[in-house]
């Protein structure tokens, strides 16, 4: 079950009882502590090999979203156009949806903070591309899509901008205390207050503008080793911060 | 200004000169006359049309009124009423709505305020191109100007819609910039609030309206200023709004979806000038008693259509040949005229 | 400019005048009759290595939609979830859009008819690699993704149950003559007549409801080897026959 | 049948029986009564409170009456008023809209019916519980069974909201299964329409509304019996919505989300029974000239509400003690009753 790095001396191998110590001070590809509790899925961690520490981890979630709902906006196009005026603009558009419901994911993407960040990648990268080579073993349990939530950005002050422009009008209070609070299941509580219709990009602030699908810091790691292994932005964002949802069709995998 | 010097009449060529006055006079975006000879006779010869047509209603018909003081036989006002609102095509307003999202879990209950572009007063009969002489404004001839037109349509009923509505203007600076086309239409539309109306000139807003976004406008996430714009009245349009909200006209519903002003809008039969009206005769042996009290009144004629104030018995049901309105407005012995007291309610039935 | 497929004896080449006689009777992946007159973007033409013959074709567009809006279907989801009574149910929803405006195209995917079906789908392959190296080696007018819209199925009677289940309510006349009396326009004035606001495909027949996504027979030679070259349903249909719109990422294209 | 033999009033714990056999009687998904003795008592508890309670409208009161044929000692039917539909929460509706969807290029123009899911009429007052003994639905016992209600809901006006709804059945067949469930509500709610009504008993449609979509639903692709029950009445409802419709109530713009019925809607003002509504004195000289006609008179208690029919002068301004409604009534001198005619156009007067 465990591979060996070649050329770092890593092992990945299963969740073992005492890395929970460890991995409880980590902070994921979004931004918060690992989901330690209730996490459904596989855990994967990426160990030296020698010692068997954990340097990196991810959990491998088969079908997300079929006990708590899972939120995310679609990001479209509509085209206003009057050939007369000479008008045509084309509008972005965010629409709330479970779109994810079913799919595959890719969660908890971490890694030691002691790890300097071009390894974080090297590291990411092995773990991932384990993931699907697991992923290709045992086909059954998976979706057609691998999905991975990656945080937006923040502003100097620590708020993201997108949440500034759009979500903070339908909830006052701290958003972050919240995730604390209520960990995944906030978003889907987040999602009730939220607009149900067709927003408009253009009537959101342009701060949020410019920051709904761009890749936050604490996502930048996980988004290298991501994109080496073939992932790329799937035209929806989290509800929140406006980070991106990348995907990869795991239909492809067969053909690697 | 003595009430029986002013006479409500259809329009006629001969008020051209007059007419230019008042679309030059009247702020930008307030009333619906352009300021322009040649479109102003065009509007006077479709008014004479409408007027004189024999067949009722292809719902593209405009009538143009104005006020007359005949002691200095002068025009000082214009109202006018456009048959069916988008002249059976679709005209646009948004909806004010609001819907409850609610969160258990977060403690939170949130009334959400939303405008929905709709449709819904397409094919309404309008009224249009409110415009009086600021010397005029504080006496009874805004009442006559405006709510005459009710008794006018209330007679000649299958050439109009039951329901009424009237667009008034939203809030602009004095440059003709609006805080609700900012926020909303330049978005969709890259050009200023001026230039947007005069690109769409007297054409149907249907034409704009597709290029606003088909999803409700989530007001929370408007620029302040544009919120407060929602449902706000120009302080120009406050004495004609003012006569329509007492004619009972709703205007909590809808808003223009250019500049935010308030929309209203009313079934006709429960409005107040109609609900008050009824007809009398003229004939010789109609008796003079009851407490006199200022009415509309108006006669039974189309394009000969007049309508003055007159003093007259509350309880009158009928007129003799002699009294005075019914030889302002020219109207015979055995025809009919329609009156509506101007103030219906007893306890102002002393103002003028 | 062109390559020599080694085993068949087969030329990728660009357009000759006297291409058009031969392709006017072929009918693309959609179906329909090529677009040989105003056809935006570059053909590229698989013709026979010795008689320069043509055997199949494809029309590369660099971004399209950008004058004539080009209209899909999102397909999303919805979880309407009650707790207390047990209820968790995924709903699929369908909006319409301009999704793809902007985005690079495959368009008239086309074989000779005499063709037999196995050389077409080897044929369509080689084309389409080209056309991926082609992106590779001058990726500048080219957007992130490269779409293509594939047939959706018909009945025995020739309609597509599809557009019997949805567009046939708002427009009651033949959409096969409108296509042909309006080309690609077609679908852009049939758009205004469809409903603006997110759909349930539950609303709709069984038989809609079963055609949405599906490859339809003209399709079928062009979705076997659009799969060989990576490309995958991306979760958008037609708005008249209900075809799939599929998809690969462009930026992939350097990893390979 | 005697109509001074008629008499509404709150209801009473000793009416019990009474009411169940009412629950039995009322179709199903007809009546508001709920078909189980312990929820019964409960409803009139609730009432008997709602009456009672000195301080106005927390909004969750809901006020049952029943009508009395005193000649018999026998109730004879139910009605209800709902202070506050949705008790401040949401209270959902359909709201039948019209959109315009063209293509000049095709030379097609479509006016699309759709249903959009609203929260309008949350907090109006809902007039509820409407039973009628069938031997007593041909003469004017539904009219005072139905209008009684609103004369109650105009002098306790600080209890109720200005804006009153009521609901309607919409078409079932004898099993209870709706065509427009079928088509709607079932595709979210994995049950049969009696089922749903079961689970969701008492309680607010909100937690069932929050399963239905919150896009516009497209008439044009519900299947055809779906499109037919939109707005129709069950055969059962025709009595008490015909009365509702001849006091001005709107049914053109809501139905019911589960069955499709119509939900009617008026401002209370603009109704019939409250327009022509008079409050008389009762005094020693009240005279009695003018022609007798039938109105329905109602005294000014809350807890101790009366409701009869009585024949009086459509002019009269007071009543003497001794006239035999104010001793019905049990109002006494120097007190208030209130009156409405029954049939208040003049052509209508002879009817009973």
């Amino acid at each position: 079950m465990s591979q060996v790095g070649a050329a770092q001396g890593w092992q990945v191998r299963g969740w073992q009882v005492e890395d929970a110590q460890l991995l409880g001070a980590w902070r994921n590809q979004t931004g918060v502590a690992l989901n330690l509790t209730d996490a459904e899925g596989k855990w994967l961690i990426l160990a030296d090999a020698a010692s068997s520490v954990p340097l990196a981890c991810l959990r491998l979630v088969g079908n997300l979203g079929l006990a708590l709902p899972r939120f995310s906006y679609h990001v479209g196009r509509v085209v206003h156009a009057a050939a007369e005026l000479g008008l045509f603009r084309t509008q972005t558009t965010l629409l709330l949806g479970n779109d994810h419901s079913g799919e595959s994911e890719l969660a908890d993407l971490a890694c030691s903070p002691d790890l300097p960040p071009q390894m974080q990648v090297a590291a990411l990268t092995q773990l991932i591309e384990a993931a699907l080579q697991r992923i290709r073993a045992q086909p059954a349990g998976f979706s057609e899509r691998l999905m991975v939530e990656l945080a937006g950005p923040l502003d100097e002050a620590g708020r993201a901008p997108f949440w500034q422009g759009l979500g903070a009008h339908f909830y006052a209070a701290d958003p972050q205390a919240a995730q604390a609070k209520f960990g995944d299941a906030w978003r889907s509580h987040l999602a009730a207050l939220l607009p149900r219709q067709t927003l408009y990009l253009s009537f959101l602030s342009p701060d949020a503008q410019a920051a709904m699908g761009q890749v936050g810091a604490p996502a930048q790691a996980a988004a290298e080793a991501l994109k080496a292994c073939g992932f790329g932005y799937a035209q929806h964002v989290r509800i929140d911060d406006g980070g991106p949802v990348w995907e990869r069709r795991l239909g492809e995998i067969n053909r690697l | 200004m003595n009430p029986r010097d002013l006479l409500l009449r259809p329009v006629a060529l001969a008020d051209l000169p007059a007419l230019e006055r008042i679309a030059a006079a009247s702020e930008h975006g307030i009333s619906s006359l352009p300021n322009d000879q040649t479109k102003l006779r065009a509007r006077i010869e479709r008014s004479a049309e409408a007027f004189a047509s024999l067949d009722d209603a292809s719902g593209e018909e405009t009538y143009l009124f104005v006020l007359e003081d005949r002691s200095r036989g002068e025009v000082v006002g214009s109202s006018g009423i456009a048959a069916s609102a988008g002249f059976h095509d679709r005209f646009y307003s948004y909806r004010n709505e609001f819907v409850v999202h609610a969160s258990p879990a977060l403690g939170v209950s949130n009334r959400l305020h939303t405008l929905h572009l709709c449709h819904d007063l397409s094919g309404y009969t309008l009224l249009t191109s409110f415009y009086i002489d600021p010397a005029y404004a504080h006496g009874p001839a805004p009442q006559l100007l405006s709510r005459a037109r009710l008794l006018f349509i209330l007679q000649f009923a299958e050439r109009f819609n039951e329901r009424i509505a009237a667009e008034n203007p939203g809030l602009a600076d004095q440059a003709g910039q609006s805080p609700f086309w900012d926020a909303v239409g330049r978005r969709f539309f890259d050009m200023d609030y001026p230039q947007a109306e005069a690109v769409t000139g007297g054409r149907n807003k249907a034409f704009i309206a597709d290029l606003m976004p088909h999803s409700p406008i989530y007001v929370p996430l408007l620029p302040e200023a544009a919120q407060w714009a929602i449902g706000q009245l120009h302080p120009v349009g406050e004495l004609p709004f003012s006569i329509l909200q007492e004619e009972g006209f709703d205007a909590d519903t809808y808003i223009d979806i250019f500049d935010g002003g308030p929309t209203v809008e009313a079934n006709l039969a429960l409005l107040r000038s109609v609900r008050h009206a009824r007809a009398l005769e003229v004939q010789a042996e109609a008796a003079g008693f009851g407490l006199p009290a200022w009415h509309l009144a108006v006669n039974a004629e189309r394009a000969g259509f007049r309508a003055v104030l007159a003093e007259l018995p509350t309880t009158a049901q009928a007129l003799a040949p002699d009294h005075e309105a019914v030889l302002r407005l020219g109207v015979l012995p055995g025809e009919r005229l329609w009156v509506s007291a101007l103030w219906p309610d007893a306890s102002e039935r002393s103002r003028p």
